[in-house]
């Protein structure tokens, strides 16, 4: 057990990305500020990156020092988190402008 | 005692920085050292520059505490630490008291990575210059939050147009530094680097600086990133932010005593590293000038003494300047302290001379000599030029910086790599 | 989109909601501001940095200077007008000295007409350079304020020989002047005209051809020639426009008419145009004084005035061309040793109203830009 | 290659690691718990600065500098700049929590009790993700990545990246469109 917990090992990052992941997904669920949920959808965004590096790193110690395939993905995760911020981002103010609130369950204008 | 020599020798040999050779006692060393000569150089930065911006204005600047108003800069810093601690009613006391101290670690992490000399760094990164691109753009977000949590209007404005422009100009100069970049792989082998001594060592190797590689893409380049950094240190002419005229102090209006000073501290401290990433990208870093054109034993031998020269001469105009004091009983303290820091500027100067020194310092010198070149430059910028307005320096930075930019890096990947696509060329035609 | 000159920057009604929101956002400018060139307030309606309509708040210099003069013999109010535009004192005094001569219908001797147009028109360069200096500082250079400083100081030092003050001088009296000129005042006076020609062209290197001052100045504030006159606008603001009005040509007082000079017009009327008028006014100055310098006939510099004074019934409107516009005094002589009623005609005052006009659709920064081309003097503006 | 670059061998890893993973895991609570929107945008710079730590330590120094320069200097910035022009101190005042605890809870149990049946599942007696240590790497992880990226004979992720940028253009037109009052 000991040596368990003290050799860092890959498990040990997929662990702490999977608590990351579970706040962020109570924060999206449970958040009412809009600004929030965003951050906590960049919450998740960063767990799963924390596990693709982490599993590239694995991928390494098997295919050699090149496989860096997971880091690449977590490049282009982190260009969808900014293209998601940019837009997000954007609608949140258009709405705001409109409606005057940044609540989530106030987000009901297509609905009658 | 023995040991401790052998190990101070075991230093001295290694080809390696401290960071990169694992040795966590040289580390230190290091870093307190770095940390040291940084504070050292914003109180001489300080000085210097309300002394020469008085000199460019016809008058006299700092002329009471000390010889020539040298210890004026002490007395402020003593000023500023007894100074009251105001944090307003308003503001948000948590943010209010933490944004300091972002913006003021974002401006000295930075220095972890600069070289003052092939071994003389903390650490040399593999992605050196990538992180002192983004360390240093971290000190964004001490400025919005100080802003933010002044809770006051003019600090908030502030804050927004500072943050916009420090964020709009980090394209450009992205754009700069990444054309530099590229000439760092414009060789035999064709490998890059992104570490900061990595990318002296191959102008070395390739026996030109970027400034004039590929002229005048190199010129440009380094023209794009001398006005990127000045907008990025929200200095004059892009000194929006804390436009006196019109927002007062910006985002650190509300900043009084030893809080308004760790932002003083750190808008000179960027000041430095955004010059000492000019110097090693484009001007050559620690290597002396004119490497090709002077070269050999003799002008090696020539130009280590030019440190200790320099300094001679410092202490030589401290004693002239000795002579020129007044001749009042009242003056004489005044009088033998300037003579007395004439005195340890000589002392400095000759110690330079020693071989063990001379061979040491030659580096450190050049480095620290092209890094003040730039901060005469941010003086003389400011005796001179008028403000931008918020519009104006978003258009210079978008519709003229950026596209040149672009332009620049396709430009230099082109003249770069202009036998290979000759031979492509070719091979169409042939076909 | 309505009309942005039908909003009332005052109507404080729609809340100030957030700078998102913000197509109203009320700030507050002053009266505590570098900018504002003293106590000056202004109440800026602003979308993001766009102004959409602005007001002024004045009145925080106010001492009641036109009330004063009503409780003082005419000798008495005197020194009160260099209180007014304190940066421009001597045109001051000489356009209350004139009026009251014109009550009194008598006339300075020669020689004091020729020491009154050297003093004025040196004050109008001190004025001007003063001007050039903050507005410089305004926009963000910080060098031509010391450089203007350094020669302002020959100015005043030449103030202080002939008068004993170098601000608020009080140099004329009604009826001619007090003092002598001073032994060697000539040779100060062309001394100092030929240290001060390059020092002008020092000024325009630093700043004339300087792109961001181009790029700062040019087509910011621009008000046409019509609407200055319908504003009341005159001095530089008026020249700059492209209207050639200057009263020291249009009716001319002391004995302006003996010199030979240019007005200097511009064309387009922004805050470029009123930058050139001045710096090309300064030179203008500068020939008068050559001219009238070399002219200073032998004589009396007083003329017959009583002790006295008790102008006959009557009223009397008496205006000059200060650094900053016209200036004129309004004076209603019950026939007793006190006015009955002064009342000054301040170019600043007059000036500031074009301010709303001339920012709309503006940045915020060009308001400071623009407070300073104004080149107001809350003293005079609140008397 | 530069042989003086070569990393050092790791020091105190359980140390590092565990410390990082705290001031992560306090920094996610507080993102998802903080009143001010503000304090929770500075919590999250700080898991996210504390992650770039975490890439290093996984020898990824080139995602760390792309983590800290866009993660937390560009778009936490923009998060900051959004949040300082909606007005905080009226959503400060409303309730923070909307009514799905229940979901939230159950949400978070399931993926809970997923994840770690996942990683303690064995198949023939060994785990899902054996706890395989990566040996030491003297490689360029910089030119690693962009020879995947884009090598001579157009990289792995070449079109992949080309579709990056597509979106990032997409993301920008977007942005624009939306927050604009007049185009």
């Amino acid at each position: 057990m000991h040596s368990a917990l003290f050799e860092i090992s890959t498990l040990h990052y997929l662990v702490l990305g999977a608590a990351l992941f579970l706040l962020g997904v109570i924060g999206v669920l449970t958040r009412r500020n809009v600004v929030i949920v965003l951050m906590s959808i960049e919450l998740i965004l960063n767990a799963v990156n924390l596990n693709l590096v982490a599993f590239s790193r694995y991928w390494q110690s098997i295919h050699g020092p090149s496989a860096l395939h997971g880091q690449v993905f977590a490049i282009f995760v982190i260009t969808d988190a900014a293209a998601e911020a940019a837009v997000g981002l954007g609608i949140l103010i258009a709405f705001f402008r409109n409606k005057e609130t940044v609540n989530v369950d106030e987000v009901n204008l297509l609905k009658w | 005692m023995h040991a401790l020599v052998q190990y101070i020798e075991s230093y001295l040999s290694s080809d390696k920085t401290p960071g990169t050779a694992g040795n966590w006692f040289w580390a230190t060393v290091y870093v307190l050292l770095v940390f040291v000569g940084l504070s050292i150089a914003v109180i001489a930065m300080n000085w210097l520059e309300r002394k020469i911006l008085a000199h460019m204005q016809v008058r006299l600047g700092p002329m009471r505490v000390g010889p020539h108003g040298l210890l004026q800069p002490i007395a402020d810093a003593l000023k500023l630490l007894l100074k009251e601690d105001i944090i307003p009613d308003g503001a948000d006391k948590v943010v209010f008291w933490i944004a300091p101290f972002i913006v003021v670690l974002a401006a000295f992490t930075v220095f972890v990575v600069v070289p003052f000399g092939p071994t003389h760094a903390v650490t040399d990164m593999n992605i050196g210059i990538l992180f002192m691109l983004g360390v240093s753009s971290l000190s964004v977000l001490g400025i919005v939050t100080a802003g933010w949590a002044s809770n006051s209007h003019y600090p908030l404005i502030g804050a927004l147009r500072s943050s916009a422009q420090m964020v709009s100009y980090e394209v450009a100069m992205g754009l700069a530094v990444v054309s530099a970049i590229l000439m760092t792989s414009l060789n035999e082998s064709s490998t890059g680097t992104l570490s900061m001594i990595g990318i002296v060592q191959a102008q070395q190797e390739q026996g030109v600086w970027f400034l004039f590689k590929f002229f005048p893409l190199g010129i440009i380049a380094f023209g794009i990133f001398a006005i990127a950094m000045v907008a990025e240190t929200n200095r004059a002419p892009f000194d929006l932010p804390e436009a006196e005229s019109e927002l007062t102090a910006g985002f650190h209006t509300e900043y009084s005593g030893f809080r308004w000073s760790l932002f003083f501290l750190a808008e000179y401290s960027a000041m430095i590293a955004v010059s000492s990433i000019a110097v090693t990208l484009w001007l050559g870093g620690w290597l002396r000038p004119f490497p090709n054109l002077l070269r050999g034993t003799t002008w090696d031998l020539a130009f280590s003494f030019i440190p200790g020269i320099t300094f001679l001469l410092l202490g030589a105009m401290c004693f002239y300047n000795t002579a020129r004091m007044p001749k009042h009983p009242l003056f004489k303290i005044q009088t033998l302290g300037l003579a007395g820091f004439g005195a340890v500027l000589a002392l400095i100067g000759l110690l330079m001379f020693l071989p063990p020194v001379r061979d040491r310092v030659g580096d450190i010198f050049w480095f620290s000599a092209k890094v003040a070149g730039f901060m005469y430059l941010y003086i003389w910028y400011r005796g001179t030029f008028p403000r931008y307005r918020f519009d104006q320096l978003m258009k210079v930075g978008w519709k003229v910086l950026l596209p040149t930019g672009l332009a620049l890096l396709i430009l230099t990947a082109v003249v770069g790599m202009r036998a290979e696509l000759l031979a492509q060329v070719r091979e169409v035609f042939q076909r | 989109m309505t009309d942005p000159r039908s909003i009332s920057p005052l109507d404080l009604d729609t809340p100030d909601k957030t700078f998102l929101d913000a197509n109203e956002l009320v700030i507050n400018m002053g009266p505590q501001h570098p900018a504002t060139h003293g106590v000056l307030r202004v109440i800026l309606r602003l979308d993001g940095e766009k102004v959409l309509g602005l007001e002024c708040v004045i009145g925080y210099l106010h001492r009641g200077v036109e009330k004063i003069a009503e409780n003082r013999t005419y000798t008495m109010f005197n020194p009160y007008v260099d209180r007014m535009d304190y940066v421009a004192a001597v045109s001051n005094g000489l356009g209350y000295c004139e009026a009251v001569e014109k009550l009194l219908s008598v006339e300075a001797p020669p020689r004091a007409q020729y020491i009154r147009v050297i003093l004025t028109e040196l004050n109008r360069i001190a004025s001007h350079q003063l001007w050039l200096g903050t507005h410089a500082l305004d926009i963000g250079a910080i060098t031509p304020l010391f450089y203007t400083f350094r020669d302002r100081e020959e100015i005043l030092k030449i103030f202080e020989k002939y008068c004993g003050a170098r601000l608020t001088t009080h140099a004329f009296r009604i009826g001619g002047l007090q003092y002598e000129a001073y032994e060697g005042f000539e040779s100060d006076v062309r001394n100092f005209v030929s240290f001060v020609k390059p020092k002008i062209d020092e000024y325009e290197e630093l700043l004339t051809t300087n792109r961001i001052w181009l790029e700062r100045t040019k087509g910011v504030g621009v008000i046409s020639g019509k609407d200055c006159i319908a504003l009341g606008v005159t001095g530089p603001v008026l020249r700059a426009s492209g209207v050639k009005w200057d009263i020291r040509k249009a009716q001319p007082y002391a004995n302006y008419k003996n010199f030979d000079f240019e007005i200097p017009t511009g064309e387009n009327g922004d805050t470029y145009d009123r930058y050139i008028v001045r710096m090309m006014e300064m030179r203008q100055s500068l020939r008068i004084i050559e001219q009238a310098v070399e002219g200073i006939p032998e004589g009396p510099i007083m003329a017959k005035v009583p002790k006295v004074m008790k102008p006959p019934v009557g009223e009397v409107y008496h205006s000059i061309e200060a650094p900053k516009g016209e200036l004129g005094y309004f004076i209603v002589s019950d026939g007793s040793t006190q006015p009955y009623r002064v009342r000054v005609r301040p170019p600043s005052f007059v000036n500031l109203q074009a301010l709303d006009v001339m920012c709309r659709d503006q940045l915020v920064a060009d308001v400071i830009a623009v407070i300073g081309t104004l080149d107001i003097v809350l003293g005079e503006v609140d008397r | 290659m530069n042989p003086s670059l070569a990393p050092n061998p790791p020091v105190a890893t359980p140390f590092f690691f565990y410390g990082l993973a705290a001031i992560m895991i306090i920094g996610g609570i507080l993102v998802i718990t903080r009143k001010n929107a503000v304090h929770s945008a500075l919590a999250l710079i700080t898991t996210l600065l504390a992650q770039a730590a975490l890439y290093l330590m996984l020898y990824a120094p080139f995602v760390a500098g792309v983590q800290i320069i866009l993660y937390a200097g560009g778009i936490m910035v923009l998060f900051l700049f959004v949040i300082m022009l909606i007005s905080i101190e009226r959503a400060e005042k409303e309730r923070q929590f909307n009514k799905q605890w229940l979901v939230g809870i159950v949400a978070a149990a399931a993926l809970g009790g997923l994840f770690i049946t996942v990683y303690t599942t064995t198949t023939k007696g060994r785990v899902l993700f054996p706890e395989g240590r990566a040996s030491y790497m003297d490689m360029q992880n910089t030119q690693g990545i962009a020879n995947l990226l884009f090598d001579q004979h157009g990289g792995t992720y070449m079109f992949a990246f080309e579709i990056a940028s597509l979106l990032l253009l997409v993301a920008i037109i977007g942005a624009v469109v939306m927050a604009k009052k007049r185009i």
